[in-house]
């Protein structure tokens, strides 16, 4: 150990600090285990199919994931994903029944926006964290929704055309929501890698101060951050309703959660500054992969958490150990 | 008395916004009385041990998810095992189910140290492990409790040379709250060890430089994290008389009560007291709220509303402050 | 001598990924004596206390105390076995009270009074929390701190670095009698003053590796610097400046006027110009309100009172980004402060080119490439752990928190403190920096703890003093003496000692006010 | 009571945002509005658990009502609150499920039974053989565990039936849909799906993955129950399971209040089978089926001998006062 002259560094060490370099690699090896263990406990199931929608089923989780891959960058969460996105989604079902979808739209966007700029104010200029204030609106969206599912109770709902089409429809063995994903996929990682307004994300979770001095404005990077982020929860909620076709009040709720998982364990660190997006893409599929995998086992309900939970523990564990140094 | 109003002001004004509650509680339902404030000590009892747990890894810079997942499990775990069994088992049963919430929280900070796996996601795939684990146990809700365990947490006691009016305001499940907090809260707070959890809390690196063992220091915070939610899973079964396996509200209520109790997310700052006077002043909107028969979906409203107000508040006069 | 050392490492090395900080780090500590570590920015100096001290560990090397092979792999261990640092970062925890941190190390208290009161720090309170206390202060009791359980061997890291000269001083004093009482003092400085008046003997690191110990006699100084540089240039005295620089043409406005600016309590009445093409200096002790000087002027504190125009016209800064609009920027001392410690150097110098919201859209990488490289290589920062400014070494983050105004062409800038912790190679590129700048028409504030350097960067010297600026020197009459005098709220002229002045605070009140 | 003879009725349901609880509610404020007998309602109704729940009623018993409606979270879990409650007078009914305390009047429907006969229709569909996609609820909620019994009732009865795959869905659509998908990707042949009342966008993921319709038992939600008489080729069955109960609980209250206690304290309300299969089931679905609920909401909207509320009235989901 104590030679410092120059020895063949051993293949293993190479590889490491290859996979770590390339922190990418070391998930993808991780998604392609996952895919092949499933294989391996029921031949067949890897098909056109079943890729299929294991993509339409990863790629709200994504989204959603995207949103706090960009606030978890600056050290924050956004747990009103959510809400945000159940309450377009509702609203959206329920609006279109007797508006024009345009004006539906926007009818169904408002909520985002709005929970947005409050968090965006909350977080930014009274500095609140981050936690808290999404769960505060979260709560605080959740309550309208049930004040406003009475005013429709009797309208009924529906899921228009269009977000049924792009929610469930397939071209060419391909879910039509990648139309959708794709496009948002590379502008998030466009944004984060190439505009001011990432390297602001960056740069205000690794140290705000120096941010400051350096003439950043924190509340306006942190207000436009939860905008958009509750913007694109909006958008998730759209897509997930033209998926399940079914309007309720909980939604999205169970992607919470998961899409705080998907982030980290595709290396976005919970503490801001580290991450990106392309890693977390990775992580919804992963959960994705997971989740499937696990309900096909045989096995009682309580070992099938126990077991998702173990999984989850090692995979991020595994990550961590292979893209660390040393 | 300028550092105690610096270091307490929040729980003092908790303490007066929890004064002016109870004040409001007695104009809005005259008849507010003793017994009512006993179901309130019973109500906070569960929360309060959820908050206390979440308190002791918050102080130490950490988070813990698994807690209503924790109370859950030993919940069920003590359930099942007093099920139809004598009075007497139950006195192997308590320590028994404190000694797994110890070391299943011990686990929970083993894990952390070990695998480096920021808290939040070791102690998210804990909730998982720990809920399934508590569906092992019981796959539906179920179980019993010993007699005296529930007796335990209703009704009052007599406390000698106290006259009874007094006395019906000294509900048993407060007393069982104060007692079993501070026989774990006050020895630790005065202890290098606690001091060593603020330590960590405060700044790892500086804590390290000043020779605190980090990572056993660590563990230690989720084990009594673990021990106290080991205590509101009991409590969970003493109140209910059953142990349920899906975790109740426990664990966003708990993070809530923290930050309103004056516990920074961050760590290294704030005490045990304000949270528990936080829950309380939760507890108690609640009971407002009922008492003044308010529609239930505007319930959900108001209580985001007052988490949000207070904390912004509470950011506000810190700002305030620093200028 | 014949005494066997206290503290004997050979063949330390350590490695970060690629980069070796220490390759073969030896050092060798008698009883009794005060041992400087020397070397330039980023030869491994802090590394080598950090394994000594058991806060990292070492990749190779072998340490003996006391003759014996000790494992030292905690701060913890480092204490049992008698070694105690006081790291270049402080590290009281930042939310418990100084006598909470003083419980957590098990340090006595009285012990640890009595040195704060001996280092010059008359009225500490027990219960302040660490982290609202000054860092020069909060530097002197981590000192104490490890005094006070009376260690056998102290490990200094730029100690003084941050500290004002009337600290300083203190700190040498009790140092010194650390080695007489034959304990042994590992002690890094960049100052040679301080080596020079302390040290029995050095041994000076270069690129991680042990190149010379050598015994400090008078003039043994160029030798260091010989040693620590290797071939590098050595001590190119900044030329004195040629009489053009020095009349700067007095320009019809200056580029900042300051009218009876105030801030709390702290600041007080202070007015002065700045014109285009001066580097003026600011001398003050620690704590004068120097602090808040800076601060008003990037905007990053509201004053409560006064004026600051610029160009001539008023200005109100609420946010830095008024300042820097104003082309005013502010390289703050701390450069954790500056510094996202996690992005490349790239990044950090390129931040303030996202700042304002305009610019929040596509980057274009290759003029930023271009602007960042050139800034890079004014500054000679060594890039070689660029991609994470947290694992240059200090000075060369320093460099970088000067370097991203360069880059961003700041017409003004406020340096505070800049060569803080910086080896002498690099603080002569500094001044030249400074002095190239002014040269260019930009202007610079120029706040110092070293004497020395208001001569040989400044055009002018603005002394403050108990918040209140209390004169304005020409450089030429800009001695040590009348400077130390100045700062200590003395007139111009007035013939008393210094060392005797021990508390600054005693004649606040009765400073004179001085008119520029 | 107050002075007009007229009752406050508190109201304790501890699952929120979920059509059926919802429709439950509103069921218990129209019949409330409806009898002209309830002053004011005081609703608690949030998420939470047993424990949440003995919170709620003990603040109910402070808030001194005249009767308690309540759908239990546990069956044993607040037994404590109920006896507190009749002993401070209150009149105690417990709807959709049972309780432990013996002195609370219990109007329930009968999830045991629920699950037993949708699946026994199930079976006789697939001809008493074959495999089963078993859906249930959420894992440890007492209503599932009380279904299950049904289920496995009924399997005992059917020996040549075997479960293909047991899930829980929690009561999540999404969950649901993707777990149904992942199961039709793994190609393992199935010929029925029994669901725990998750069940349009069961059907919604056979129709969008183009799998052969199996038979399929799911509750009489709307979307499902129009699910069963518009998609082509779908044989299947709704089974009741009224969220109106709570509007009987309000009448069973009132009724008590006013001095007319039932014959026992048990009222089970016997679950109904509408099948697409039959005629006769072809009529029911067609009068319940009611495309403008909300699909998520039951159609059965009302309980003939129990509540006296108009459909607008319980649509408008408003109590007495509102
Ligand atoms: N150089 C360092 N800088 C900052 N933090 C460090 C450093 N080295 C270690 N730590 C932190 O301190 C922890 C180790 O401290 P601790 O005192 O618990 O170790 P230890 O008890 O000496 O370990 P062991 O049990 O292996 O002897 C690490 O988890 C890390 O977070
Ligand atoms: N955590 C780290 N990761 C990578 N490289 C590091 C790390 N810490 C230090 N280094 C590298 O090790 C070398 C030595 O650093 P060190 O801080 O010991 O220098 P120093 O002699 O104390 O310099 P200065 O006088 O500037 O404080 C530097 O080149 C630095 O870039
Ligand atoms: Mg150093
Ligand atoms: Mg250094």
């Amino acid at each position: 150990m104590s030679s410092t002259g120059i020895t063949p560094v051993p293949f293993g060490r190479r590889l490491k600090r290859f996979m770590a370099d390339r922190p990418l690699i070391p998930l993808v090896i991780l998604l392609v285990i996952l895919v092949v263990i499933l294989q391996i406990l029921r031949p067949g199931i890897v098909n056109e199919r079943w890729i299929a929608n294991t993509i339409k089923f990863a790629i709200p989780l994504a989204i959603l994931a995207g949103c706090q891959t960009m606030t978890m960058l600056t050290g924050g969460i956004d747990l009103s994903v959510g809400t945000v996105a159940t309450m377009s989604a509702f609203i959206m079902a329920t609006q279109v029944v007797k508006q024009d979808p345009a004006v539906a739209f926007l009818l169904a966007m408002m909520p985002a926006v709005l929970i947005g700029l409050v968090n965006g104010i909350g977080v930014g200029v009274f500095r609140v964290h981050p936690l808290i204030m999404t769960l505060g609106t979260s709560l605080i969206g959740t309550g309208c929704l049930q004040v406003y599912q009475r005013t429709v109770i009797a309208s009924g709902a529906k899921i228009p055309d269009f977000l049924a089409w792009l929610g469930t429809g397939v071209t060419y063995g391909f879910p039509n929501a990648l139309l959708l994903f794709l496009p948002l996929a590379a502008l998030i990682v466009f944004t984060l890698a190439r505009t001011g307004f990432g390297r602001l994300l960056y740069a205000i979770g690794d140290n705000e101060r120096a941010t400051r001095l350096s003439g950043v404005q924190y509340w306006q990077v942190i207000t436009a951050l939860y905008v958009t982020s509750s913007v694109l929860a909006g958008i998730t909620g759209l897509l997930y309703i033209g998926l399940i076709k079914a309007p309720s009040l909980s939604l999205a709720e169970p992607l919470v959660l998961p899409s705080v998982a998907a982030a980290v364990i595709g290396g976005t660190s919970i503490f801001g500054g580290r991450g990106g997006y392309t890693g977390t893409i990775i992580g919804a599929l992963i959960l994705t992969v997971l989740t499937t995998l696990l309900t096909i086992l045989q096995m009682p309900e309580g070992a099938r958490r126990i077991l998702f939970g173990l999984i989850v523990l090692f995979v991020t564990a595994a990550y961590l150990r292979i893209v660390e140094e040393r | 008395m300028s550092h105690f109003l610096r270091r307490q002001g929040w729980v003092v004004g908790l303490f007066a916004l929890l004064i002016v509650l109870f004040i409001a509680t007695r104009i809005i339902q005259p008849a507010y009385g003793s017994n009512d404030f006993g179901s309130l000590a019973r109500a906070v009892l569960p929360y309060a041990f959820a908050v206390a747990a979440q308190t002791v890894v918050v102080i130490a810079g950490g988070i813990d998810l698994s807690v209503a997942a924790m109370m859950a499990l030993t919940s069920v775990t003590a359930a099942s095992m007093m099920n139809g069994a004598s009075e007497e088992y139950a006195l192997f049963v308590v320590p028994f189910v404190l000694a797994m919430g110890f070391a299943l929280g011990a686990l929970n900070g083993l894990l952390i140290v070990v695998t480096r796996v920021p808290d939040i996601v070791v102690t998210l795939a804990m909730l998982f492990v720990l809920q399934g684990a508590a569906l092992l146990v019981l796959d539906a809700p179920g179980g019993g409790i010993a007699e005296w365990l529930k007796a335990l947490i209703s009704g009052t006691v007599p406390i000698p040379g106290l006259p009874d009016a007094i006395d019906a305001w000294v509900p048993k499940a407060l007393l069982v709250l104060i007692v079993c907090l501070c026989i774990i809260w006050i020895p630790l707070r005065r202890s290098r060890l606690g001091l060593s959890l603020y330590a960590i809390g405060s700044s790892e690196l500086a804590a390290f430089r000043s020779g605190v063992p980090v990572k056993r220091t660590r563990i230690i915070a989720y084990a009594l994290s673990g021990l106290l939610a080991a205590f509101g899973g009991l409590a969970l079964t003493m109140s209910t008389g059953i142990g349920a396996p899906i975790p109740g509200p426990y664990l966003l209520a708990s993070v809530a009560a923290v930050v309103l109790g004056g516990v920074a997310l961050g760590g290294g700052k704030g005490g045990l007291l304000g949270p528990i006077v936080a829950v309380f002043v939760l507890r108690l909107v609640r009971t407002d709220l009922t008492l003044l028969a308010i529609d239930p979906n505007v319930t959900a409203i108001i209580e985001g509303a007052i988490m949000v107000a207070v904390v912004m508040f509470g950011a506000f006069i810190t700002m305030r402050g620093r200028q | 001598m014949t005494t066997s050392p206290l503290l004997d490492a050979t063949g330390v090395a350590k490695n970060y990924g690629a980069v070796a900080a220490l390759r073969n780090a030896s050092l060798s500590v008698l009883p009794g004596e005060v041992h400087a570590l020397m070397g330039a920015n980023g030869a491994g100096k802090s590394t080598l206390v950090k394994i000594l001290t058991g806060a990292i560990p070492a990749n190779a090397g072998r340490i003996l105390i006391r003759g014996e092979a000790r494992d030292i792999r905690s701060p913890a261990a480092a204490r049992r076995a008698g070694l105690l640092p006081v790291y270049q970062e402080p590290s009281l925890i930042p939310d418990l009270d100084v006598l909470s941190n003083l419980r957590l190390t098990s340090t006595p208290v009285e012990p640890f009074r009595a040195w704060v009161r001996e280092l010059g720090i008359a009225d500490l309170d027990l219960r302040d929390t660490a982290r609202d206390i000054p860092l020069a202060v909060l530097r002197v009791l981590d000192l104490a701190r490890a005094l006070a359980v009376e260690p056998d061997v102290l490990l200094l890291d730029e100690m003084t670095a941050a500290l004002p000269a009337n600290l300083a001083e203190k700190v040498l004093e009790v140092v010194r009698r650390q080695g007489d009482s034959g304990r042994a003092v590992i002690f890094i400085s960049h100052r040679f003053v301080e080596i020079s008046a302390l040290c029995d003997r050095a041994t000076v690191l270069r690129d991680g590796e042990t190149v010379g110990v050598v015994d400090i006699v008078p003039g043994v100084e160029e030798k260091i610097v010989e040693l620590m540089l290797g071939t590098r240039i050595v001590k190119t005295h900044v030329a004195a400046r040629s009489a053009a620089q020095k009349a700067a043409p007095a320009a019809a406005r200056p580029r900042i006027a300051v009218q009876n600016l105030r801030v709390g309590t702290k600041l007080s009445d202070v007015s002065f110009d700045l014109a285009d093409g001066e580097v003026a200096g600011v001398v003050a002790l620690e704590g004068q309100g120097q602090d808040e000087l800076f601060a008003a002027l990037a905007g990053s504190i509201r004053p409560s009172g006064g004026t600051i125009e610029v160009d001539g016209a008023p200005v109100k800064f609420s946010h830095p980004i008024d300042a820097i609009r104003a082309g005013i920027a502010y390289v703050p001392g701390d450069r954790s402060e500056a510094l996202a410690m996690q992005r490349s150097v790239r990044e950090n110098i390129a931040l303030p080119f996202s700042a304002a919201l305009r610019n929040w859209g596509p980057i274009n990488m290759r003029k930023e490439r271009a602007t960042v490289l050139s800034a890079i290589e004014r500054l000679q920062i060594d890039t070689r752990a660029q991609g994470e400014v947290q694992r240059l070494s200090g000075g060369n983050q320093q460099k970088v928190t000067i370097a991203r105004w360069i880059a961003a062409d700041a017409r003004t800038i406020l340096c505070f403190d800049p060569t803080r912790g910086i080896d002498v190679g690099t603080k002569q590129e500094i001044y030249k920096l400074l002095r190239e700048l002014a040269g260019n028409g930009k202007s610079v504030l120029f706040y110092t703890s070293e004497l020395e350097e208001v001569q040989r960067v400044c055009d002018r010297v603005i002394v403050i003093f108990g918040g209140r600026l209390v004169d304005i020197f020409p450089v030429e009459e800009a001695d040590e003496p009348a400077l130390m005098r100045a700062a200590y709220g003395l007139p111009r002229g007035a013939k008393a000692d210094i060392g005797i002045l021990a508390d600054p605070t005693a004649h606040a009140s009765d400073a004179p006010e001085a008119t520029p | 009571s107050s002075a007009e003879g007229k009752y406050t009725i508190g109201i304790s349901n501890t699952v929120q945002g979920n059509g059926w609880r919802e429709e439950m509610v509103c069921a218990m404020k129209a019949q409330a509005l409806a009898s002209g007998e309830v002053t004011k309602l005081n609703i608690a109704h949030r998420n939470t658990d047993a424990a949440g729940q003995l919170e709620d009623i003990r603040n109910l018993i402070s808030a001194k009502v005249d009767a308690i409606v309540v759908n239990p979270a546990d069956p044993a879990g607040i037994k404590a609150g109920l006896e507190e409650a009749t002993k401070a007078g209150i009149v105690v009914v417990a709807v959709d499920q049972a309780v432990t305390e013996p002195s609370a009047y219990i109007i329930s429907n009968n999830q045991e039974q629920y699950a037993y006969l949708g699946a026994k229709w199930l079976f006789q569909q697939m001809g008493g053989k074959g495999e089963v996609f078993y859906m249930r609820g959420a894992a440890g909620a007492s209503a599932d565990s009380d279904r299950d019994k049904g289920f496995k009732k009924a399997l005992a009865e059917n020996p040549d039936v075997k479960v293909a795959q047991e899930v829980f869905t929690g009561w999540q659509q999404d969950q649901a849909k993707q777990q149904m998908l992942s199961f039709l990707a793994t190609g393992t042949p199935f010929n029925g799906v029994w669901t725990s009342g998750i069940d349009n966008v069961i059907v919604d993921a056979l129709v969008e993955s183009q799998a052969p319709l199996v038979p399929v038992v799911g509750a009489d939600n709307a979307g499902f129950v129009g699910q069963l008489s518009s998609v082509k080729g779908l044989v299947g069955a709704a089974v009741t399971n009224p969220g109106s109960i709570g509007g009987a609980g309000v009448t069973l209250a009132l009724q008590i209040l006013d001095g007319k206690k039932p014959a026992q304290q048990t009222v089970l309300v016997d679950p109904q089978l509408w099948d697409n299969a039959t005629d006769e089931g072809k009529a029911k679905l067609k009068a319940a089926a009611d495309p403008s609920l909300s699909p998520e909401w039951p159609v059965s909207i009302s309980i003939p001998e129990w509540t006296t509320y108009t459909k607008e009235q319980i649509i408008a989901c408003k109590g007495p006062g509102e």
